[in-house]
């Protein structure tokens, strides 16, 4: 174990997966930095420094520094991990499916179901994603859900350091495409993280905190506000039951349906806008198939229907914080409305 | 000419096969027996075969919407293909994908593919994935002159000669992209290996209804690419005999168009006269494939007709490997 | 009032409203068909033929026939609509919003945000979607609720032809962003349809189907299916209040709350793979903001999280049928679960 | 030279107020008063002047991450933009969208915009708009020498040409899109001109140090593009004196390159030495504008400071016109 940057956890992760598999290879822009300039290769080592060292380790032809061209970048890996590589991707910001969106939807995902399940397509798609550094409309949006609705895609969203690395060697090794979300507010947040193989298994939520009260249902960044909101609340008796849900396709509605039954009550906390997100997603499934077990309707805590905006302050009350959390758990315990008929 | 006998015989047979695969598809279509959307081939053969002849399964193509020519020439099973289009459980693709998706990727057959321009940049990491291995193999991405203004296309182009990719872009100029002409929609006066290499890469052209003249540009292409020299372009001016999709009332064609096509510009027809006159194979023998060829088709027809359909419970098979 | 088929709505539509406002422009592939041919101009008139005519009326400069280059189609409605023009723009099938998704997400629904509310961009993107017509993975999608997802545009999709007319009006004299879903399977479906001016404003659901028993919410091509659904129910008593939401951004909350406020029952009837679709947006809204009123779980019905496939016995499973409509019913009728704790 | 006195001051000026807003905003910035990403275009001040000076309010622009000189040099306000960049509700975007995102449709400045690329297809758009106008009025879309790998600027250039907009894709050569070099990003050893050339269209190159120079190429290439014949690509050889984003190590640079640079590639100086050793200005009347905008920069980051903050009820509003 040693202290580490969720950043530095990456940089660990991709040095281990390369050194174990010489078919795991690395592309993206400025993922060398400093190609065909003065300070020449490695200058830099991606913007998020999260690449750093690859390119001198592992050479050119396994770290490989790309125009802008995400159609190209994404399409490539799609083609590398056909023809049985294990391509790690990198799209600088999440926002940048925008420009590369077929590769991932019509191609990668779908190559195995229109091919009668006679390939495979081992790619990584590693993206920086959400609010919270005032980047503007076009360079702080969560996206995730986009990606969970997209059939024959795995979508990943690590909340930590450790986690981004048990859940980065899981994503190496699986042989379905992955879109792995790294919270960039978070890339120099620090914890311990194990130095020697570690994988996190697809699918199985983490219990941040436990509590027979209320059930939070988060993931990614928002873990800690729910956290944070939990320990707050621990404070006045109210016990919250946090799950991170650390995949959200696979999801593990197992976890989620289980504590609600003992909680009777749930709030998902999530970083996308609310139509057609991952909030409704869980809200529904829950309201569905948790009915009778539910004693107040399910709240949902999300940012609203508008994009991200800029300033310091619009962003700080366009994304849910701790106090929206609290009022939600408070809404719940006070719901006195009559059960349904 | 530098082919031996059973080259020729084989480039013809499989040129035969795509010819036959889509006439006949084209009456199977008309008897309202086939579903969804279909493209043929038919009058491109000679560039899939006089390109996939220099190949071996560790060679990569990526195909388009017109895929068929591309599948068979590359190797398909041409039983597995027909059934697919028929939507059998048994087809090539377990009746999942259709005609605009048939792929066999141990035959380095990376897929037909519906989105106009998604192949290149597919090909580029197929090319990247060969040259990091480092024998030789190669990617080849047919692309259409329309899906040559997409920008997939560009990107590329490019990031293949940055990168040296031993990627061929390979562009079949059939003059038309739906019911648009090339001289409109390619800004160069329609002309596509001038634009491809201004992008940094070596490109040739060729009559793409000559096999012969197909199969030598190819050589020296893949020659060039093999060698590690990076990217190369290729354009082949060719003709589609059939519409953009079945049931286009082609009324961008001008008159007499399409029956003069059939006469002058088809590549079959070229072949049997050209290896006749020179002596090198009897007429008899190509008969003898025809032959061959339409038992073949009519076995294929009538197994993909009796072949076992799909059931509501594959609709939830192969979305991912584990899940 | 005249008999025409969807397309022809269509078509009569464009006619009146670029004769109507010389603003109104119309691009996209083949849209003239035949340039650069023999044939010469309109040769074809749209593969789905609803831009036929327009060249030879209204011209080149209005009538725009483009290479192949979705982006630059889109992005080149974007500029035209802040440039001050009404720009009409077709894309073929709905699923090639892939090649073009930042336009229409990162651009032209964020303009009047980013820009601190002074600019209008009054683009309409008219595309093809849905399944039933075995056109594979790849050209069968439904789309809009990805669409929907996105705070700054508007989402329609018409259920007829004279929807499509009332609502094509509206969506090209309306000045925020529309994506216009026309249901492919649909197009030569006929009914009467008003030949003069004919508006249908966003946000208004439509009730095809009176009952007090259960609510069914659909749109687009499912909306005959809940029809037919209804129909055949009411020959057993049972009595369905069918909306058709015609528009899902905004979506007519209230006509869904007020009808389920009455039948205490809802199936939501959607097009869409489940994860994050529209069906999950409004049940979980329904069970949130409706809870006492639910006399059973919401139920949903929708194609299941897989590609759309293509033979036809894998599509017609695929795709939600009117037994599963009426089974849904069913089985929220005979819902004997306790309620909510 | 045929500028006038007038118009030589105006530029002179408008360099001025562009290299004072980035080099404060520089300094404000590493006292940590400005949050986000902010992307400063110091260096490059002779090619928005020299290109905007030639337009109206009526002819339109659309620019990139870099955005400001390009604003300010089409007219935009100079303390609204310096609000917006401090987040302030009365900024020209109400503090909605920031550095990245300033525009004023009425004077024709279609936006800043963080999506390396997205800008030509909206020019493009914008030139359809003006060409069915017919009077006259053009598009410009800047873009780097990394933008000119994007998919959408192949895609707008091809479209333009089939399309004959009015259209002018103006490349600011850099040498760097971040931390790479463009030999290294553009496949013909960093020639970008010559690849926009290959897609039909008519193209100037010029030294973007040099504001004469562009002004004069601008002239030309307005003529060209107003009188009706098409699209046309400039590109212009410029530097940028900063990091790629504030806060950049630039490890990538040589040694002693940035001194070299502001030493010999410095627009400003150039322009002043050449007008003053030509006796078309005088050096006090530079010293002078100098001082005015210095002054002009204070008193906007004086009134950012001070200027209205939004509120939470801000994230709701002018998401739509009506809904
Ligand atoms: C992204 C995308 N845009 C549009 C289409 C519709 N489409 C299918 S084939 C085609 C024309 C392609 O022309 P070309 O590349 O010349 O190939 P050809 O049909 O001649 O083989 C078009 C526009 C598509 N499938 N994908
Ligand atoms: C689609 C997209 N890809 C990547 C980025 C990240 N990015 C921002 S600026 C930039 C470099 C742009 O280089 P260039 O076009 O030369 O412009 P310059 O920065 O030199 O002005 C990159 C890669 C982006 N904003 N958008
Ligand atoms: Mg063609
Ligand atoms: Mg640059």
């Amino acid at each position: 174990m040693a202290i580490m940057q969720l950043r530095e956890a990456i940089n660990l992760t991709l040095h281990q997966e390369m050194e174990r598999d010489p078919r795991v290879i690395v592309l993206g822009e400025d993922v060398v930095g400093g190609m065909g300039t003065a300070g020449g290769p490695e200058a830099i080592g991606g913007i998020w420094k999260t690449t750093e060292g690859l390119y001198a380790k592992f050479g050119a032809g396994r770290v490989i520094d790309t125009p802008i061209s995400e159609s190209a970048i994404i399409g490539a890996a799609a083609g590398a991990a056909l023809a049985g590589k294990r391509p790690v991707a990198e799209l600088m910001f999440a926002d940048f499916i925008g420009v590369c969106l077929d590769q991932i939807w019509n191609q990668m995902a779908k190559f195995r179901y229109m091919f009668g399940g006679k390939s495979r397509c081992p790619a990584v798609i590693r993206v920086a994603y959400g609010a919270g550094r005032n980047a503007g409309p076009q360079h702080s949006q969560a996206v995730y859900a986009m990606m969970t609705a997209i059939p024959g895609l795995k979508v990943v969203i690590p909340s930590s350091p450790a986690e981004a690395k048990g859940l980065l060697t899981q994503a190496i090794r699986d042989d379905d495409p992955v879109l792995f979300f790294e919270p960039k507010a978070l890339y120099a947040s620090r914890e311990e993280v194990p130095e020697g193989e570690y994988l996190i298994p697809f699918g199985h939520a983490r219990t941040v905190r436990e509590g027979t009260d209320v059930t939070i249902v988060t993931c990614g960044q928002m873990v800690a506000v729910a956290a944070k909101a939990a320990d707050k609340l621990a404070q006045q008796g109210i016990g919250c039951d946090v799950l991170d849900l650390r995949t959200t396709s696979p999801i593990d509605e197992e976890a989620i349906l289980d504590s609600v039954e003992l909680t009777g009550r749930l709030v998902v906390l999530d970083e996308n806008p609310p139509r057609c997100g991952l909030a409704v997603d869980i809200a529904a499934n829950v309201a569905t198939k948790a009915f009778s077990a539910l004693r107040a309707p399910v709240k949902m805590v999300t940012p609203p229907h508008s994009p991200v905006p800029f300033a310091v302050e619009l962003e700080r009350a366009y994304l849910p914080g701790v106090g929206d959390v609290e009022a939600a758990v408070h809404e719940l315990l006070g719901y006195r409305g009559s059960a349904p008929r | 000419m530098q082919l031996s006998r059973e080259q020729m015989l084989i480039a013809y047979r499989q040129m035969k096969v795509i010819r036959e695969f889509e006439e006949r598809l084209h009456n199977e279509i008309q008897k309202g027996e086939i579903a969804g959307f279909t493209h043929l081939y038919s009058g491109q053969e000679a560039v899939a075969v006089g390109v996939c002849e220099h190949l071996t399964d560790g060679d990569f193509i990526i195909s388009t919407h017109r895929g068929h020519g591309h599948c068979i020439a590359k190797g398909c099973d041409v039983k597995g293909m027909m059934r697919e289009i028929y939507g059998s459980s048994e087809g090539l693709c377990k009746g999942k994908g259709g005609s605009m998706h048939i792929a066999d990727v141990d035959k380095g057959m990376l897929g037909a593919n519906g989105i106009v321009g998604a192949g290149a940049p597919i090909a580029v990491g197929a090319a990247i994935s060969a040259q990091l291995d480092g024998d030789g193999r190669v990617a080849i991405a047919f692309s259409g002159d329309g899906a040559c203004n997409q920008g997939t296309t560009f990107e590329a182009m490019n990031m293949a000669v940055v990168l040296k990719a031993p990627c061929i872009f390979l562009f079949e100029n059939n003059h038309y992209s739906e019911h648009t002409g090339v001289d409109y929609a390619v800004g160069t006066a329609g002309d596509i290996a001038s634009r491809a290499e201004a992008f940094g890469m070596k490109v040739w052209r060729g009559n793409g209804c000559d096999f012969f003249a197909v199969f030598e540009v190819m050589r020296e292409v893949l020659e060039y690419v093999r060698a590690g020299h990076g990217p190369a372009a290729v354009e082949l001016d060719t003709e589609r005999f059939f519409g953009h999709f079945e049931g286009d009332p082609q009324r961008y064609r001008g008159p007499g168009e399409l029956d003069r096509l059939r006469a002058t510009r088809d590549c079959l027809e070229a072949f049997r006269t050209s290896v006749t006159e020179a002596k090198l194979l009897k007429g008899a023998e190509l008969d003898q494939i025809d032959f061959e060829v339409g038992r073949l088709i009519d076995e294929a027809v009538d197994e993909a007709r009796a072949a076992p359909r799909p059931t509501a419970a594959d609709v939830l098979t192969d979305i991912y490997i584990s899940y």
